[in-house]
């Protein structure tokens, strides 16, 4: 093992693990607090025999990502919360289409421009139903710079596997903290790539959802067909048919549900079984809040890392011994209605909220909270 | 664990506190976690920029209760009181900061600054001050190294030195 | 009957015709053309084109209906998507074909760039003067006082010449030609995949929408290429009449050519840069 | 009609638009009944074919193709 | 009284229902299923003294539509996902800006280009949450032309009274159906209109939360001062202080949530206190289940027509009873994670999901469903 | 000092003051020269004149500092608000301020089709070269070979010559002034404020950006601003350069100028024939 | 309360028939719902078409049973048999339909029309016959004045009043 | 140091950019110490004003005011 110690920001964090990744295409446009992404990876992509674009906006830069994906490439972007909203139609057709890629939006405060500097984590609920229509994919979110770093290279994989775009939800805090991070070594990196299609395999069906379809580079002399509208599984558009759409969309949900085994990532501290208070929580946020409840057994901290799909089962049963519940985040409060959504309604959930001027919650209000 | 936070004004270099601190402590050994707090505007305003040093990894970087706090102006000060008012010990700028601060040890490092030359780089006075009162040592060598790798390196580094000379007027151990 | 097949046919998915197209409508001739381009060029398997389409009747040209990959991408965003395809693998030839609705309109800024950027790319645009796909309102393209179901009272706004402005970018290549002008542009297209093949290379073909113009008009198809064959009119054939003539006209022709490097050029010696 | 060139119509491709007859230089085409499969006209061969081919290109469907005889 | 009676579409519906309620501005961008909203509000705007202009693309559209409404205009803009989508920074902005306008989505099947033509109820999500940070805003959403017709004008009285963009859901169904619509009397229709400063009022605060500030014209005098940017209650900008930027995120939350008894508006059918069994819908879908419950004296049918902000309260206490929930949606499922939240986990909550060829909900689909 | 006054003061807002902007960057001066304008137009309230603005260090010139009615809105979208706000009240003037990032990338289309419409609007936009607000990457003015953040090794696209591009459009005024021009720059704001008061008005300000153009250049703003003195060339005298000189200057001047109807009379006359 | 639904593909006016009945039935006072169901193709694709009547508002138009389907091709027929297999009644073109459906209605509706040269008002035709088989009377008069609003008058004033004269061979009531 | 003009410096507004000094055809303008309220230098008249008030119209602070004297 040779992992390489570094002093970085988590934005670089993103950069050098999406490198370490694999990803070879890059597009973009500057927003703060994610333009260090960019730099970096303006940087790297050169020298790494990838491909680096600015784009004249977000939309261009979202659709230049599909094209490269389709030619072979994988492919990032990163932005905040005014750029991912640009973005969303075109993350939409990712999803329709089965476009891996992974879009980084570094959350700032909102809405609009908001403050620009300023973490924030008021995102989430955009990240999950951005975008018209039924369309479902995945969302992740790092604790740490570190955190930035093996998740990323987790999104890429996860996005590959599963030929679906995945959004990774950092925040202004890990972006531009910097800390210490181990860079792996390539050997120690497993990667997934996406799977090409043998013989005349459907390139957007499969028998069983969960299994996504193969996907050819553009080139490779198949004959490709993608389109965002509804199409059957050899690409054909069919704008008509009730079977076609209804297979297609049901198929396109269920390989995102169906793998919530594989996807759905989270992190325990404290025992679920004991504890009479819990604390939910995703992002950097956790960081204080694990802090906060150290030395209490009475608390569990549950930490979101996959919040897309959302283990709503694992989660009820987590949740199932405690009546008190606390939901810290850095918003006005978006994760809470899931956690109110698992448990009854004699169980007291209190969110914590706090968002603007870069001010983080700290322990000390996530221990006042917790005494109820 | 210890932490050591800069505040300030957009122009006085105090996230290149942060970051020079960091950079020093990380090459020390130390995992680090370094944040920083500035407007959006490209000049005034107020700044904050903190590191956290630690022997493990950094579990929390958001520090309620710092260690040292070094006000090099007002503005950051005003903005920042509440941490301000938690921290263990807090130096200001005798000139620059001018609200009181109970408990808060004034020294005229802008004024000593100014008199030797080195006002524009007033943001690594603090640093070698911070290092003093944190009673970290043999950090210089790995500073120079750093400075050197900077624009400006003379001016920076007699500024630095500075640092090391300034008494204040409580005991915070020696090095 | 004994089987002869119409020589563009080769190109074309054969499963799904006949097309979706109105009938009459003249964005089957612009496939003719363009396969007969690559017929004269000897091009005759396209497994290394990739199209690129948006939202529109003209973008449903290449998906299904060319035998080759499509990607058929949002109302607008062909050009970028066009454009990662290129840079993620510059051995393939990108061809963008749309309408001018979705080029000009809402995927204009698009258009803008790549050209300023001399992106290696052809693009395609059949200007028929209207937004065919969702029932004929007015285009950025559509004559001043024409009536659509969006301009009710005749089109209060002043047209856009696109070629004219796309000639004063950094683009290679860009010429406008009638849709009765078949000859011409079935060169034009030969010129730009076999002659100038890099950089921006922009083709608008001016051909009315069957339905939604052509009807209003109550003429036929027919009838229509006819009168265009004696309205559209060479650029420089126009420069000689007199300036109140002139208007009655459709000038049409090469607006500007020539074989500078284009970005994927410019991005290789980038790149050799940042290895030194 | 023409000793060389003639004309064949692909009836499940023709949408009777009739441009074909419309552009023949030598009016040759004439559209014709209606193609009970498609509900549209096809265009006949009725005049002397000079194989222009300017039905061909002119045809949006590739529904007419000029061939010579024998 | 003197209604007009008319065979319209719910399109039409909608254009003349906006022209009743005073809206003087369109600007818009073709798309299936909307476009004869704007077709008839092209016609209808010049002959009403109203301003119509065809957008270059939907950012453009619905910008015009926050410049024109400051100017002193109601103001409103149809389009579809696709559209929807592209609209939603403007939409975050008219949120943080306090704009009054109105945006109908017409809603077809999605995700990406879809099914343009045919109906589908995929975009309730999105209508809440598409936007970047924290924002809220307001949704309805009719049963029928007539209703199209009826809430437009509600729409632009929530809009004008609150200093906030109304999102309008309607659908294909709706849209494109003709249906016997009575237009009102002007005389019959009560109209609010934003309140109008006084003297050094703050344009952009107020004590009260749930009182929207004072909305002057441009050019009226007061050098107005209109950021997307956290800006203080004098609109002056404010990109860096946490008090500034919670108190105004709040408080625009609190505009929204805190009139909830003003903005929200459902309708019962059967009996809530007796009935085992509930119907929970929105939208044309509506109009089968109503058929289907009928002479069913055992189940209840709540409609929510205002889907946002939801009075979670009032809906857990008219589902206290029931032991089976019944939610059709023309969508994989999105109004049913409401469902889910009020109701405790012994409740058992079907969703009746189809989308896609245009094909409704019919009443037998939902009678059989019912049967648990 | 007994309390003299910078005449600009009186169109500013000076409890905001200074401004937020970088020590020596030329967006003051660009509203002295604004302002200048106005006061010989005898113009001293702004009460009827909406400033509206995007994204940038240049978008913030009106919000707050000009004394007006100011919409500050989203990055790229200054245009279609100010389009809003024409066509809901002609009777106020609507300027747009903004960087060319915000104004020639991610709102170009915006710019493009109101230049198309001859919409009734002043367009100042300062180009510093750059993205200033975001710290200094690449723009679509951006030189080639200049190195940017985001282009490390030397911008590897063409620039774009945006006055250039609207002259080929409809709009009714475009010209392009270094700030070393001042006179020049404020008599054609005067030309566009008194004069031509209608249709699309566009003027491009060559300013470059202090903190990532001239600072990275190791220069002084008033070094850079001697040097533009010489660089920037009229129009007219550059064209009798012999053509390899003319790449060292920047061509300024008046690039198209005349008094067309706006959108607004066309729309007017569109609904009086609503009204028939 | 009665429906009826036109099938048939696009460009037989199918959408158009259900239009002018459903405004046919608006003048004589009835309460209408129109719905239609097509592709977004230009031509071509299948085409339903129908309309709900009653004396009171329609409470559902989402309608399972009809009273009445009349299907002028096979695509039509295809896409909604689902439809067509709980229809109460449905007649379809001898000619253009080719699935056999259990109890439909085979009429020569398209063999006539040809004869009559009115093939491309088939679609009024299938209106006529509506009318007839729902016991609807007395409204040809309100489709003249509807079909004088609209163009080529004559030749779909003539295909309307052939679908008068269509013969079923069952018993559908009398006018 | 002329007879009828001279400058005026806004000490608070001034940035201490130097372009008056710069751009002053006639040299009068010399940058000075440091503004202990703002930290920037400001500009001293040290030579003649000719009243061309360039420094006027270039200074992007509106900090400097060319006036006559008396
Ligand atoms: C974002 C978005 N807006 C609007 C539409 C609706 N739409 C589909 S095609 C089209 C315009 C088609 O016109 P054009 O591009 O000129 O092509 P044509 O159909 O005339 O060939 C529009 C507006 C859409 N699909 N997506
Ligand atoms: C949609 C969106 N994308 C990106 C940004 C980030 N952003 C803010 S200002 C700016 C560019 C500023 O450059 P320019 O418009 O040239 O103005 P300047 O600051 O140079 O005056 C960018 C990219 C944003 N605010 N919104
Ligand atoms: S609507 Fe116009 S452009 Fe579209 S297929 Fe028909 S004729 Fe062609
Ligand atoms: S041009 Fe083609 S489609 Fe048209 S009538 Fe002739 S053969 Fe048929
Ligand atoms: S960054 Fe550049 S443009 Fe922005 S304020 Fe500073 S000097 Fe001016
Ligand atoms: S130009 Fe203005 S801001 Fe700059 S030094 Fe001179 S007075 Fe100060």
């Amino acid at each position: 093992m040779c992992m390489k110690r570094m002093l970085i920001s988590g934005n670089e964090a993103v950069a050098y693990g999406a490198i370490d990744a694999g990803c070879r295409f890059y597009a973009g446009y500057p927003i703060t607090p994610s333009s260090e992404i960019m730099h970096m990876m303006a940087k790297l992509l050169p020298e790494h025999g990838g491909v680096f674009i600015q784009a004249e906006d977000e939309l261009a830069a979202i659709n230049m990502l599909i094209g490269a994906s389709w030619a072979g490439l994988k492919a990032m972007t990163a932005t905040s919360g005014p750029g991912f909203s640009l973005m969303q139609e075109g993350i939409g057709y990712a999803v329709m289409t089965e476009t891996p890629l992974v879009v980084v939006d570094v959350m700032r405060a909102g809405p609009a421009t908001g403050q620009a500097t300023k973490a924030a984590q008021g995102d989430l609920m955009q990240a999950r139903w951005g975008r018209h229509g039924d369309q479902y994919l995945v969302v992740l979110a790092p604790e740490s710079p570190q955190e930035a770093y093996d998740l990323i290279i987790e999104a890429f994989n996860i996005s590959e596997s599963l030929r679906t775009p995945v959004v990774f939800l950092s925040d202004e805090f890990i972006g531009h903290g910097r800390e210490v991070v181990f860079r792996k070594d390539p050997e120690e990196i497993q990667l997934v790539e996406r799977r090409r299609p043998s013989d005349h395999e459907p390139l957007f069906g499969s028998d069983d959802p969960r299994i996504p379809p193969p996907m050819p580079r553009l080139g490779d002399g198949y004959y490709v067909l993608v389109t965002g509208s509804t199409h059957n599984e050899y690409g054909y558009r069919d704008v008509h048919s009730f079977e076609t759409h209804y297979r297609l969309v049901k198929r396109l949900k269920e390989k995102i549900w169906g793998n919530i085994d594989k996807i759905f990532k989270y992190e325990v501290v404290g025992d679920p079984e004991g504890a009479e208070k819990a604390v939910v929580c995703f992002g950097s946020t956790c960081r204080s809040a694990k802090e906060a409840i150290e030395g209490m057994d009475d608390v569990v901290l549950i930490r979101l890392i996959t919040l897309w799909p959302l283990n709503y089962d694992l989660l009820r049963k987590l949740l199932s011994n405690v009546s008190l519940i606390l939901v810290p985040e850095l918003s006005l409060g978006q994760l809470i209605y899931d956690v109110q959504q698992v448990v009854d309604s004699d169980v007291k959930v209190i969110g914590v909220n706090k968002v603007g001027g870069g001010v983080p919650i700290y322990p000390s209000e996530i221990k006042e909270a917790l005494k109820g | 664990m210890f932490s050591i936070a800069y505040l300030g004004r957009g122009g006085q270099g105090i996230v290149f506190a942060a970051t020079i601190t960091a950079e020093a402590l990380y090459e020390k050994g130390y995992y680090v976690a370094q944040l920083q707090n500035y407007g959006a505007s490209v000049r005034g305003g107020s700044v904050l920029g903190y590191v956290v040093a630690d022997n493990k990894p950094i579990k929390n970087p958001f520090v309620e209760v710092f260690d040292v706090m070094i006000a090099l102006h007002e503005e950051g000060l005003k903005r920042w009181k509440c941490l301000v008012e938690k921290s263990k010990k807090i130096i200001v700028d005798e000139k620059l900061v001018k609200s009181e601060v109970s408990g808060a040890i004034k020294v005229p490092l802008s004024s000593i600054a100014e008199e030797e030359g080195v006002y524009q780089a007033l943001n690594l006075v603090a640093v070698r001050l911070a290092f003093k009162v944190l009673g970290i040592t043999g950090i210089d060598e790995v500073m120079d190294k750093l400075l050197k790798n900077r624009k400006n390196y003379d001016l920076n580094k007699k500024a630095y030195m500075i640092g090391k000379e300034i008494v204040i007027f409580r005991d915070f151990g020696t090095e | 009957m004994s089987g002869h097949e119409h020589p563009s046919l080769k190109y074309m998915r054969k499963e799904v015709l006949p097309t979706a197209f109105c009938p009459g409508c003249f964005n089957g001739i612009v496939m003719n053309a363009l396969f007969q381009a690559f017929e004269e060029l000897e091009i005759l398997d396209l497994k290394k084109y990739v199209f690129v389409s948006g939202i529109g009747c003209s973008s449903w040209i290449p998906s299904p209906y060319i035998k080759a990959d499509s990607l058929h991408t949002l109302h607008g965003r062909a050009i970028p998507v066009a454009t990662g395809v290129k840079l993620a693998n510059p051995d393939l030839e990108v061809i963008v074909i749309g309408g001018d609705g979705d080029l000009a309109s809402i995927g204009g800024n698009h258009l803008l760039h790549a050209a300023r950027r001399n992106m290696d790319l052809v693009v395609i645009m059949i200007n028929n003067l209207v937004y065919g796909m969702t029932r004929g309102q007015a285009a950025p393209t559509t004559p001043k006082g024409m009536i659509t179901p969006t301009t009710p009272y005749g089109n209060p706004e002043e047209p856009m010449d696109v070629a004219r402005l796309l000639a004063s970018t950094n683009a290679n290549y860009v010429a406008k030609w009638c849709i009765s002008q078949y000859m011409f542009l079935k060169n034009s297209f030969k010129k730009v995949l076999g002659e100038i093949k890099r950089g921006f290379r922009f083709i608008e073909v001016y051909a009315p929408c069957t339905t939604f113009v052509i009807r209003r008009e109550n003429k036929t198809p027919g009838q229509k290429l006819k009168e265009l064959m004696n309205t559209c009119i060479g650029l420089e054939k126009l420069e000689k009449m007199p300036r109140e003539e002139r208007t009655k006209y459709i000038p049409t022709g090469v607006f500007k050519e020539n074989d500078k490097p284009g970005f994927i050029d410019n991005y290789r010696q980038y790149v050799s840069i940042s290895k030194r | 009609m023409s000793k060389v060139f003639t004309v064949e119509v692909n009836g499940l491709l023709c949408k009777g638009c009739g441009i074909c007859s419309e552009i023949c230089p030598r009016g040759a085409l004439v559209m014709d009944g209606v193609n009970s499969e498609t509900g549209y006209p096809n265009p006949k061969i009725v005049g002397e074919c000079v194989g222009c081919k300017l039905c061909m290109w002119f045809c949006p469907d590739q529904a007419i193709v000029v061939i010579k005889k024998g």
